[in-house]
Order: structure tokens, then C-alpha cells, then sequence
């Protein structure tokens, strides 16, 4: 019979013993064992002579089916207690033989579901496309014609003028500031960030800060704050009064 | 294929392309001419009427979207809201944009006096302007104006009902 | 909010929703129980019934396709293919995952008879299983089960879904 059996693709001892089983139309509870075994061996001799690897699996396999073989020669092992009932030496592989044959079946029954899902198609375009541009609810909010109009306007009257002759700032240099804020500080026990800053301009802000920075390095004033956010207190150390 | 079956396919099409896919596109597809798509595609559009989908023209192509009403459900499922009101700068170069269109960024900026590709971007964002081509000037920069949403958003039929009153002569 | 409208916002959610959007999650947005939700989704789906597309139930949740009789044209759009076929070392090792997770590699071993690991690994990379922690038994294994995307590629509603014959023959 050696050389009927197809050299088929098995994915494993399992599925090379189901089929052999199949084709034997076998009851899978009372699996002659001598028969498949010499099967199985023969199949493993073919893979051999084709010079085709067998895998571990195969070839303990191979091992357990001749256990099981000999078992089954070899008269039945006293029994020590009454009760115990002699196990049937195959039924372990039956049990392994049919798990897997489920999950044969289930596997055929997935790939069908795969290729049939492979026909449907979902949305082509995607987040990129459609899902992430943001939604503006009110894109224009209060803007009105009118407020358009007013703003052309305006810009062209803007963009018409001659380029514009840059004006002098009126703005204070440094020194000048610093010796302001000595003068402001003349007998007083603190003045805070504040009341320097009041009524300033952005850039004389600026300037401010900066005299402030330049006096603290000077060692002339504590800047201190008492707690997370409050004010921010300016304190003396050793003033110079210069009078300008 | 009965026209019929042709509406179904095109409307599959139209749903499962990875673009905005033109009449020409799907004509070639489904052997018809163009025309012939394009009043299926009618036929299509007519079915949605009374659902959720709407079928837009985008960049002269065909794309699946859902209703603009529906925004505010949509939205919950995680798609970035914005409700911020329009930047000054990007109302002025709306402005620029609905009076001197077609225009340039440069020119734009030219009357702007600062730099405005960020204003141009969120208005572009917000579907308010839209390029319009390219200027056969050195460089062909893009030119802008404005789209059907900002007719739709300030009621406006034409670029002729925006007010001149006032206004001087610039260019 | 009449029913009718809950239709159309249902609809759009379905259809712009990233992944299968659930009853449930449906529910939230539009503040309806599940069973109102379902028999919404099957008015829309009635309405579908002349058109390219079809609601379908994934893992639990709706997604919007195009009938599968239309593939032969929609694949013309040249989409790629992402359900490459599967070896059957690989199904069958995403069977046993599918009806024993969280399972270990070891026990899908013993249960297809040879070594996993290469097919364990191709299933991890086309993300239709993943790592669901590790089990505390010597050596720490790693725990298998399957992710949403396999019940989108299968078409698969639930792990209910799965044939159950056969399974009290050895369970």
C-alpha cells in the first residue's frame, strides 16, 4: 500500500491522522491502531525518500501511536483496586484528535466568512479626509458685511496714506527710569510693581521692568513676594538719590 | 446594466473611493459617459434627500458626507468642535479677500501690512475662501477668494451686494 | 426629537463613526435605550434596502459597507486588499484563540499538535489578535484573545456567532 498515500500538505500528526482516518472511513471511537500506525510510518517513509524534513511533531507522533499499539498487545495490567476501570489506551488521542478536528471545522467555516467579508467595503475616506477637519459651528460668529466693508475700507485708507515717517517715540531711557523709581522710592518703607507700572504705556512697562532688573542687580532693592500670587513688593536696600 | 443597477454601483463607488471621485473616473468604470453619470449621480442625491448622507462636489470630484445639520451630533463622536469666533486678522483678510478677489497672499499682505498665511489658513479652515487658481505672475502664487459658505454665512447672493459705500478706489 | 429625525442622526452617526459604533453608544449621543436605538437602525436599514449600501453588525457594533454583490465594480477603484488570505495554520490557530481566549501559546500547541509560534505572530501583526496580559502559572505565558478588527475582517457580530456544533463533544 506504500506509496498510495498522496503527499499531501498536513498541518500536523493531527490533521495527518484525521485524514487517514477519513480515508479509511474509520468509527474515530475504535481507531484500529495497527493499521493507521503502519499508515502513519509509511507516510513518514514517503516524506523521507522524498527527502522532505519531518518535524519533532510527526515523529513523536509516531512514538505514541506505537505505545499505544503495544499497549493494546500486551494483556490488561492487574488491576490493584477493584473500582478502577481500565482506560482504553487510545482515548486520550481520540479526545486530542476530535478537539482538533473541531477547531478543523471552525477554521473552514472562518475562512469562508473571511472571503465573503472581504466584499463589502467600508467608507473610502477616512479620518484624514472627512472625520478630523473640525467642525466650525459658527465660522463667521458677529461679523457682518457691514463690518467688512468698514474693515476694507479702513485698510485701504490705511495702505493709500504715503509709508508712514516713523514718529519719535516719547519713550524714557533706562537710567532715566531707574532714577525715577529711586526718587519714587525716597522714604518709603516699599512700593509694589503696581505703582510703578501705573499709567504706563506697553513699552514703558518694558522699561520699567528692566530698570527694576538692572536696581536689583545693582543690589539697590529687594524685590519680594509674601505669598503665591500676591503683590509684588519693592523694597530699599541702600538707596542713592541722584537728582537729575 | 439597467440604469437602475448603474445607480446603485455609482453610489457604491462614490462611497468606497479613497478621493473625491469624478464623473470621468466613474464613467470609465462603469462604461458611460460622463453626462450619463452625472444625471445618475442626480438620481442618487434625490434618494438621499430624505436620509442622513449627501453626496458634495469636491474638487470636481464626488465625496459621501453626512448633512451639515447633523454637525452637532457628529461632533460627539470625538470629531474636533471649534466654535472660536474669527480673529481680527482674519476678518481683515476676509475683507481683502471678498473686495479684491481674485488675490494673492502677497498682495493681501500688501495691504495688511504683516504677514496673513495664518489667516488665510483658518479661513481656508473654515471653508470661507478657496483657492481659485494661480496668478500668471513670477512665482504663479495662488490666488484666493471667496466660497458658496461665505455667501451662505453674510446672505449674500454675488460679490456685487457687498456694500461700496465709502470705499475708495484702491486698485 | 421625533423619530423620524432620531433616524437621520442615527444614520449619520453610523456612517461617520471611526469604528462600529454600538447601540449603546448610539444611546448616549442620542439619549435613547438600546432596544429604541435597534429598531431605529432597522427602519434605516429598510430604507437601505434599495441602494449600494447595507448596515452590518461587527463585534457589537454598526458599520456601513456596500453590499457585497457590488465588489467586483468597487474593487475596480483599485482599494487594497486587506483581507490578504490567511494560511491555515493561521485560521486555525485563530480559531482555538477565538473559542479559548485568553489562551497561551503552549495550549494552542497542544491542541493543534505543532508549533504556533509563527502563526501566532502573523495574526499579531495583521492586529486580529492581541496580548490580553499574562497568565500566573510558571513562566508568566502570554494570555491571547481577539481584537475588534478580527470581528470586522470575519463579519463577525459576536463570539456567539461561532459555530457551537461539535463542542460538547469533547468540552
Amino acid at each position: 500500500m506504500g506509496y498510495l498515500i498522496q503527499l499531501e500538505a498536513y498541518e500536523g500528526p493531527f490533521d495527518l491522522l484525521l485524514d487517514l482516518i477519513a480515508k479509511n472511513e474509520i468509527d474515530i471511537w475504535d481507531i484500529p491502531i495497527a493499521a493507521i500506525t503502519e499508515q502513519y510510518l509509511e507516510y513518514l517513509f514517503s516524506l523521507q525518500e522524498q527527502d522532505l524534513a519531518i518535524t519533532g511533531e510527526f515523529l513523536v507522533m509516531a512514538a505514541t501511536l506505537i505505545r499505544i499499539k503495544s499497549r493494546l498487545l500486551l494483556p490488561p495490567e492487574p488491576v490493584e483496586e477493584e473500582f478502577e476501570e481500565e482506560v482504553d489506551p487510545r482515548l486520550e488521542l481520540v479526545e486530542q484528535l476530535l478537539r482538533y478536528k473541531f477547531f478543523k471545522e471552525v477554521s473552514v467555516f472562518l475562512q469562508e466568512r473571511y472571503s465573503n467579508a472581504a466584499k463589502v467595503f467600508t467608507r473610502g475616506q477616512m479620518a484624514a479626509q472627512l472625520d478630523m477637519t473640525p467642525i466650525f459651528t459658527d465660522p463667521v460668529g458677529d461679523v457682518t458685511v457691514t463690518d467688512l466693508k468698514n474693515l476694507y475700507s479702513a485698510l485701504i485708507t490705511e495702505a493709500e496714506k504715503e509709508e508712514p515717517v516713523h514718529s519719535v517715540p516719547s519713550s524714557i531711557s533706562l537710567p532715566e527710569r531707574m532714577a525715577r523709581i529711586r526718587v519714587q522710592m525716597v522714604g518709603q518703607p516699599r512700593v509694589t510693581f503696581q505703582d510703578l507700572l501705573r499709567d504706563s504705556t506697553p513699552e514703558e512697562i518694558v522699561v520699567t521692568f528692566l530698570a527694576i532688573l538692572e536696581l536689583v542687580r545693582l543690589g539697590e532693592i529687594a524685590v519680594v513676594q509674601h505669598e503665591s500670587l500676591g503683590p509684588i513688593d519693592i523694597e530699599p536696600f541702600a538707596l542713592e538719590v541722584e537728582v537729575q | 446594466m439597467t440604469i437602475q443597477e448603474a445607480e446603485i454601483i455609482i453610489e457604491g463607488l462614490i462611497f468606497a473611493a479613497e478621493h473625491p471621485i469624478t464623473p470621468q473616473e466613474i464613467g470609465e468604470i462603469v462604461e458611460l459617459d460622463v453626462s450619463a453619470v452625472e444625471s445618475i449621480v442626480e438620481n442618487v442625491r434625490k434618494r438621499y434627500a430624505t436620509g442622513a448622507l449627501l453626496i458634495r462636489n469636491v474638487g470636481g470630484g464626488y465625496q459621501v458626507v453626512t448633512k451639515p445639520e447633523l454637525a452637532p451630533w457628529i461632533e460627539k463622536l470625538g470629531r474636533p468642535i471649534i466654535n472660536a469666533p474669527l480673529s481680527v486678522a482674519a476678518t481683515e483678510t476676509l475683507a481683502i479677500i471678498a473686495y479684491q478677489q481674485p488675490v494673492t497672499r502677497a498682495e493681501i499682505e500688501q495691504i495688511r501690512g504683516v504677514r496673513s498665511d495664518s489667516a488665510v489658513n483658518s479661513l481656508i479652515e473654515r471653508e470661507l475662501i478657496c483657492e481659485l487658481g494661480r496668478k500668471n505672475a513670477p512665482g504663479r502664487p495662488i490666488l484666493y477668494g471667496v466660497t458658496e459658505k461665505f455667501f451662505q454665512h453674510f446672505g449674500l447672493r454675488s460679490l456685487e451686494e457687498l456694500p461700496l459705500q465709502g470705499i475708495s478706489e484702491w486698485k
